[in-house]
């Protein structure tokens, strides 16, 4: 008998703090101060080092534009649904959605949220309420093929991605249309490990691909792009980074980064909706825009490969250089 | 549940209930622990917020339920498993493997109207996890290989698998070839129900298999005898039942429930297969799920809800609060698996069991046997009994 | 002489269950003190608080005089108890030595196993024992294991050691060895305490006894000189006059049922179980499977079921072959089977008594109708059973552990006595259970026999073969040695052919 | 035949996180425990390590720190499934998850969002004066991390440890029969609770291997799988340290053969190179189980009256 009163006050005690949750949450109540709320969906995380972190970094530009943000990372695409339902309660009028996975998703909410703008990040479609823009992969693929082209003295060149997603594959198409822009005969080595986050697979893959005779290394893998960066390191070849601050793993291997820096798209984008200046069709993030540029070089390199691929820089800004994606 | 007494009634719903809620107060307290360090936030703001993302309205509950759905279908996968004595870690896998060939029924199989497609597409789901769950059986029953690590590697190669469908032969081929399978035409889709909200009929075909589950194991002889084996597989080969073929139908039930809850999760929800379709572990929250339902069939339904809401809620919880991340769920929900698992650290007196004679050596064995055979000393379900009686 | 050992009010509770109640026990230094009683009596629960397996509930051990604080064994052998169990505590992986020096306090880090092999097949031949420290237990005879188990204890050098139900096992003239070590104990100043149940023993090697019964000492140190009359203990065992002999008329065997010729069978590690084994068994007569534990009964009687396929040879039911049917269909051909442990192949304890009651027949009428369970009819069919066997329990719905070991094994005997049999095997009929609930086993499977079913019975117990079967075949090493009406049998002819020693070789002893 | 040293070097670095970890699971496993959540100790051990070699800017105080938090995580296993007698399959699924949640809030709440990963001090490669300078034999053996060398190292010890000591004797009978070792006095809860202790060092360290050793930063997910393979190299290994470090260098050597396959742009879709490791390691399981070593209590609770 003194069991089920133990069991009883128990129960007791849960329905007490049960109430004390709901009545907590409610004190917390939204209120409009006016202030536009702007959120960022991710499928990864933002501690990638590399896609998601950029447009984080882009999402804290535009809380320097006055805004309120918000945001969530590791959303498979069978949450994004609730996502944006949760930041619609919450009065949010701005949502971006970092990934091409969301695209079907995003373009069925949109409809039941016409207040609200969405921005969908490397997605093909647009709506009232919907806008799109592709960050060019390709052309920061193209970049880093043409330097690794004229950086190898082995002839090979290797890109490493990580999950099979569009970024990463057209970055692929566009390093081998880059590497062959510049050098025709050049060997080309390009493979995917399957995973952003398994960093050993991508150094070890890395270390196989010297094996092959490359010396230059190029990674797309998100924070996977590190353990090739590593690889480049620990084998003494040369390495060409593709995101912010990816060199700090290289010191002795990475000559320059090729930054994708999304975190300007984001911006961009955000300015353009504050001005209501959005075309309908899917903006192009890349070279023209400065999202897709050549950083800084951390070692030395001859002038005139600087200035060549300074030079392709240009050309694809203004469209002379064009990628084939099919 | 003839005569009895509402306090009887009472009681045993109380003893029914204690464990379970035991460990979620359990699981929120050693939470909040973790968000005290981790954050600047009050944990239970945090929690109110995660309670209201999940049930505080209707549309919190819609998302809820709509999250419920695959996990239940995995927690049906892992529990007839476990029925059988088999301890099925790869619903995952399974899942995937329904995913990727009811996509394949659905975006190469057109033409067909909705009445045929439809349910084929779910037949695909059902026989492409099937066969996962089938390959594990057969490895065990042939070579006795552990199942536990068969599901774990089989798991990997799902994946694999799926992301060498989006990008080869499934890949859309529309420019710019992101690495996705063509939409999913409607005559395969499912919709919603319930105008206004977006739980999908789903729900249906996961209560229906809820049911079967309950109905199987309880009232045909077929699930009698998985159950039998599933205790005691010495006495079940004794009375007549093969082991092998109760390991080989229940992981290839378990395959075909978690095969199905992947095809309803791309055609409902997602429309298409994608390479990030399964970044969610659907099939090891499942076991928790499973677990805290204690293989019961209406326990399965509650705590499912319970983690679609805990998932669902963690996203406000995350949003809210600014500073708490998502991945607190992921560290309650695996806390109330340790203490649903440990349930018997919260028991207040050792239960002892009731003896007719003085037999100790008996008991003893007695014992032993009833964590060797059943380490879950399941209580009968509930509705089974109302319904045995009705 | 002094009193080594003093347990004084002794009180062991299991839950609700009273296993022990203030019982005092005194052992002299130097003798060999039977404990007695039933199964179930708690003779073992006694000893397991002594060696410090349990702890008493209340009560107090005086050992040489000095409170006895046992929090566990290694606290028991360190005073010098030992004890061999019932169940051997050996691990067959292991080789002999590393089973002997598995705990053993003197051990050093990196262990010396050539020494301490030297030391114990010294010890070895000093009991006459022949045991090789090498070899692995999962290869010894089951009379080695107790060997090893004793020379395990003495080891450790104990100068007490407890017998639990040492004979169980043995056949009666490897009883005679283990009483002949017991002496040589006694001769070099040890104490031995001998569990039994069984009275010829206890008046063969004991110097006094204890009787237990239902928990509480029914007689304490009994002079067993003193002691005229084999009933009069059996009275204080048991409480009540029982029939010591289960009513029974003469067999009157009608057609044959089983026929079994030349079976063979070779198990996984490639040791031919089974040589040739053939007999008939008739409708309306019981035909006992004698022999000691380990020689191929439990094998033969897989065999018949379908649970093991045999080498070559031919099972005949009824006139059909059934040599290679599933255990299914032999089932259905109308085969009850009593299995030789109920707890790991009669029944599922975690299922209530309804479902362990439809585990054989389920998939038949009225049990199931193609494939759906007819829970209402099992129900009923349930309670009447429950009550023709007077089941104890509260509910057809109580779990199968909940209940007495008794209770379990009357449950079995229900279910398979309940189908429709031609042919009843009932291995161990009686293992485990009290005189009162063995009786009425054995007086349920002599009416299954009287309504004409064939029953094939396997016992260890010497005393149940005297008594059932209208013929007795004995079984040694895989094979059928003698097959022998009830009236040729006697307890020493079947002692011997139980241990492999056939007339023939009687008169010339090798 | 340069290639070949320096394939053979690559299998062996790749062996080593689940020779780490396969040498402390074989030691529970021996003594009945199945522990299914050392992917999840592996993956805190990552991250404790990083923190510690942060903390303290030393490698090996970092693994060291790395160590006796994963411990700590192994006693709450060793806790729910030798005191309570839970379940150890689920217990150990537990862990995983909690691991898996832990690790990400704790790294975000630590290093926050960062683009870079911080500096750190890691295992260095390491190369044995003379060993090192003999051709292919020293490039594959000895240009080496230490902890490299110690896991080798560690594998005649291991061995000599489990059938030559009493420790090793009471924790291979505390996994066959728990109820024999209780007569003759020896504390199966103890040896079982220690046996989970020391399978937490060993993966803790590999998991510190796998952060320091092979990488130098932690992310999020980054065992993939590591832990897994430990326990089917255990059972591949015949439950012997000796067959563990046979079944550790097949899986490295089966990784570094797929990491090859892909460099050679063959054309196979990458998928299906990648499934090689997973596929020996089912393939490995169905060779080996009928005739295992496996100890008969294995997974079962000890219940004692």
């Amino acid at each position: 008998m003194r069991k089920t009163w133990t069991k009883l006050l128990a129960i007791t005690v849960v329905l007490v703090l049960a109430i004390g949750v709901v009545a907590a949450c409610d004190s917390g109540e939204k209120k409009d101060d006016g202030v536009t709320k702007v959120a960022l969906i991710m499928e990864g995380a933002v501690s990638d080092m590399s896609w998601n972190a950029t447009a984080f970094e882009g999402l804290k530009k535009i809380e320097k534009n006055g805004a309120q943000i918000g945001h969530t990372e590791n959303t498979p695409v069978s949450d994004a649904a609730a996502a944006i339902r949760t930041y619609a309660d919450d009065g949010y009028k701005v949502i971006f959605m970092s990934s091409s996975s969301y695209q079907d998703l995003a373009m069925q909410e949109a409809e039941k949220y016409p207040e609200i703008q969405f921005f969908l990040i490397n997605s093909g479609v647009t709506a009232e309420n919907v806008r799109s823009f592709a960050i060019q992969d390709a052309e920061q693929g193209y970049l880093m093929g043409a330097l690794a082209a004229l950086l190898t003295k082995t002839g090979t060149i290797g890109y490493i991605g990580g999950l099979e997603i569009a970024p990463i594959l057209n970055g692929a198409k566009g390093f081998e249309q880059g590497a062959k822009y510049v050098n025709p005969d050049v060997k080309i080595i390009s493979q995917n490990t399957g995973s952003m986050d398994d960093v050993n697979a991508a150094k070890e893959l890395g270390k196989a691909f010297v094996g092959q005779g490359v010396d230059v290394l190029c990674p797309m893998a998100n924070q996977a792009s590190l353990g090739v960066m590593e690889a480049a390191e620990e084998m003494g070849i040369m390495a060409i980074g593709s995101g912010l601050n990816q060199e700090t793993v290289a010191p002795t291997a990475a000559v320059v980064a090729i930054v994708k820096d999304t975190s300007i798209a984001y911006e961009a984008a955000y300015k353009a909706y504050q001005a209501g200046s959005m075309p309908m069709e899917v903006l192009p993030m890349g070279a023209a825009q400065g999202v897709v540029f050549v950083g800084d070089y951390y070692l030395e390199v001859d002038q005139a490969i600087k200035d060549q691929i300074d030079d392709i820089q240009k050309k694809l800004a203004s469209g002379e250089i064009k990628i084939n994606l099919d | 549940m003839e005569g009895m007494t509402i306090k009887q009634r009472l009681q045993a719903l109380l003893r029914t209930l204690y464990f379970p809620i035991m460990a979620i107060i359990a699981s929120l307290l050693v939470g909040s622990i973790v968000i005290l360090f981790t954050s600047k936030s009050n944990p239970f703001v945090a929690y109110g917020h995660m309670f209201q993302g999940g049930f505080g309205t209707k549309r919190s509950f819609d998302a809820t339920l709509t999250k419920a759905i695959p996990l239940m279908f995995t927690a049906l996968s892992f529990s007839i498993a476990k029925r059988s004595g088999i301890i099925n870690l790869g619903a995952q896998g399974q899942f995937t493997a329904g995913a990727i060939s009811a996509t394949a029924v659905g975006i190469y199989l057109t033409g067909l109207p909705a009445a045929i497609h439809l349910p084929l597409t779910l037949l695909a789901g059902f026989i492409g996890g099937s066969l996962f769950g089938f390959i594990t059986a057969a490895l065990k029953v042939k070579f006795g290989a552990s199942e536990l690590i068969v599901t774990i590697m089989l798991n990997y190669i799902a994946a694999l698998l799926a992301a060498y469908f989006v990008t080869g032969p499934m890949l859309e081929q529309l420019p710019p070839y992101y690495p996705q399978s063509p939409a999913i035409p409607k005559t395969a889709r499912l919709g919603s129900f319930i105008p206004g909200l977006n739980v999908h009929t789903g729900l249906l075909i996961v209560l229906g298999g809820v049911f079967l589950y309950y109905f199987y194991l309880w009232k045909t002889t077929s699930g009698f005898r998985m159950r039998v084996v599933g205790l005691n597989p010495t006495a079940g080969e004794y009375a007549g039942m093969s082991v092998a073929r109760s390991t080989i139908l229940s992981l290839f039930l378990a395959g075909g429930l978690a095969g199905l809850g992947g095809a309803v999760e791309i055609i409902a929800v997602q429309g298409r297969l994608m390479i990030t379709s399964f970044s969610e572990s659907f099939g090891f929250t499942g076991i928790a799920v499973a677990l805290l339902g204690n293989l019961n069939p209406l326990g399965i339904v509650f705590s499912g809800i319970l983690f679609g809401g805990i998932s669902a809620g963690s996203l406000r919880m995350e949003v809210l609060t600014r500073d708490v991340n998502a991945s607190v769920a992921e560290v309650i929900q695996a806390l109330i698996i340790l203490f649903i698992a440990g349930r018997m650290m919260f028991q207040i007196k050792r239960r002892r069991k009731m003896t007719t004679a003085a037999d100790p050596d008996v008991q003893d064995d007695v014992l032993a046997e009833d964590t060797e055979g059943a380490d879950t000393p399941l209580p009968e379900p509930a509705i089974e009994k109302a319904g045995d009686q009705a | 002489m002094a009193s080594i050992l003093e347990m004084k009010h002794i009180t062991k509770r299991f839950g609700p269950v009273v296993a022990n109640k203030d019982v005092s026990f005194s052992v002299e230094e130097g003798e060999v003190h039977a404990l007695l009683g039933e199964n179930g009596a708690g003779k073992s629960t006694l000893m397991n608080i002594l060696f410090g397996l349990y702890e008493q509930t209340s009560g107090d051990i005086y050992y040489r005089g000095e409170p006895l604080n046992v929090r566990s064994p290694r606290d028991a052998i360190d005073r010098g108890i030992g004890m061999v169990h019932q169940h051997f505590m050996l691990i067959p992986a292991h080789s002999a030595i590393e089973n002997v020096v598995l705990g053993y306090g003197g051990n050093k880090e990196v262990l010396d196993l050539k020494a301490a092999a030297k030391r114990f097949s010294e010890m070895a031949d000093r009991y006459h024992m022949n045991i090789d420290p090498w070899e692995k237990v999962g290869k010894m005879s089951v009379g080695q294991q107790q060997r090893l188990e004793i020379l395990k204890a003495l080891y450790r050098d104990v100068d007490t050691l407890i017998l639990d139900e040492p004979t169980a096992v043995l056949t009666p003239q490897e009883v005679e060895g283990l009483f002949d070590v017991i002496r040589q104990l006694i001769a070099e100043g040890k104490t031995v305490i001998f569990i039994s149940h069984k009275l010829p023993e206890i008046m063969a090697i004991c110097d006094r006894c204890t009787v237990l019964r239902q928990g509480e000492v029914a007689a304490a140190g009994l002079e067993v000189k003193s002691i005229k009359n084999l009933n009069e203990l059996a009275h204080l065992m048991v409480g009540r006059e029982v029939e010591l002999v289960t009513a029974k008329t003469p067999s009157e065997p009608g057609e044959v049922i089983l026929d079994v010729e030349d079976l063979n069978y070779i198990n996984e590690k490639g040791i031919h179980v089974l040589k040739d084994v053939s007999f008939q068994v008739r409708a309306g007569e019981i035909v006992g499977v004698c022999g000691v534990d380990g020689n191929g009964q439990s094998e033969l009687v897989k065999c018949l079921t379908g649970l093991l396929a045999p080498a070559s040879g031919r099972v005949e039911l009824l006139g059909k072959d059934v040599t290679h049917e599933s255990a299914k269909n032999i089932l259905d051909a109308g085969v009850g089977h009593i299995p030789e442990d109920r707890h790991k192949m009669g029944m599922v304890g975690a299922m209530n008594l309804r479902e362990n009651i439809a585990m054989v027949d389920n998939y038949k009428e009225p049990y199931s109708t193609k494939g759906f369970m007819h829970w209402r009819w099992i129900d009923k069919h349930s309670r009447e059973l429950v009550q023709k066997f007077s089941v104890k329990t509260p509910s057809i719905m109580e779990k199968a552990i909940n209940l007495s070991g008794g209770n379990q094994q009357k449950m079995v005997v229900g279910r398979e006595l309940s189908r429709e049999t031609h042919l009843l095997i009932a291995v161990h009929p009686s293992r485990g259970l009290d005189i009162g609930a063995t009786k009425y086993i054995q007086s349920q499977i002599v009416e299954a026999r009287d309504r004409g079913a064939a029953v094939l019975m396997v016992s260890t117990e010497l005393d149940e073969i005297l008594e059932i079967p209208d013929r007795v075949l004995v079984i040694y090493g895989g094979r059928i040695l003698a097959c022998l009406e009830q009236a040729a049998c006697s307890r020493n002819r079947l002692g011997l052919l139980m241990a492999g020693i056939t007339e023939d070789d009687e008169e010339q002893p090798a | 035949m340069n290639e070949l040293a320096n394939f053979l070097s690559t299998a062996i670095r790749l062996a080593t996180p689940t020779l780490l970890a396969g040498l402390g699971i074989v030691f529970s496993e021996r003594a009945g425990i199945v522990n299914i959540g050392t992917e999840g100790l592996m993956l805190i051990g990552a991250l404790s390590g990083v923190m510690g070699s942060l903390l303290t800017g030393n490698v090996w105080l970092g693994a060291l720190i790395a160590i006796i938090v994963t411990v700590a995580f192994a006693a709450v296993f060793a806790f729910f499934t030798v005191i309570i007698k839970a379940d150890q399959t689920v217990i150990g699924t537990g862990m995983n998850l909690l691991a898996s949640g832990l690790t990400i809030t704790v790294n975000r709440a630590v290093f926050g969002a960062n683009t870079s990963p911080p500096k750190i001090d890691t295992f260095r490669t390491t190369p044995i004066p003379l060993l090192s300078k003999i051709p292919y034999l020293g490039e594959i053996f000895f240009r080496h991390p230490v902890p490299i060398y110690l896991a080798f190292l560690l594998v005649p010890i291991a061995q000599f440890m489990m059938f030559r000591s009493n420790t090793g004797l009471k924790v291979r009978s505390v996994g066959e029969n728990p109820k024999a070792c209780d007569t003759v006095g020896i504390n199966v809860t103890r040896t079982r609770f220690l046996a989970i202790l020391y399978s937490g060092v060993m993966a803790g360290f590999a998991g510190a291997f796998v952060s320091m050793g092979q990488l130098s930063f932690f992310t999020e997910g980054m065992i993939a799988g590591g832990g897994f393979i430990a326990l089917a190299a255990v059972v591949f290994g015949n439950y012997t340290p000796l067959g563990v470090m046979i079944a550790s260098l097949v899986f490295g050597a089966s990784n570094a053969l797929m990491f090859r396959l892909q460099a050679l742009s063959t054309g196979i879709p990458s998928q299906f190179p990648l499934m090689i490791p997973y596929i020996i390691t089912i393939f490995s399981l169905c060779l080996v189980s009928r005739k295992s070593n496996k100890p008969a209590g294995s997974a079962i609770p000890y219940i004692k009256e």
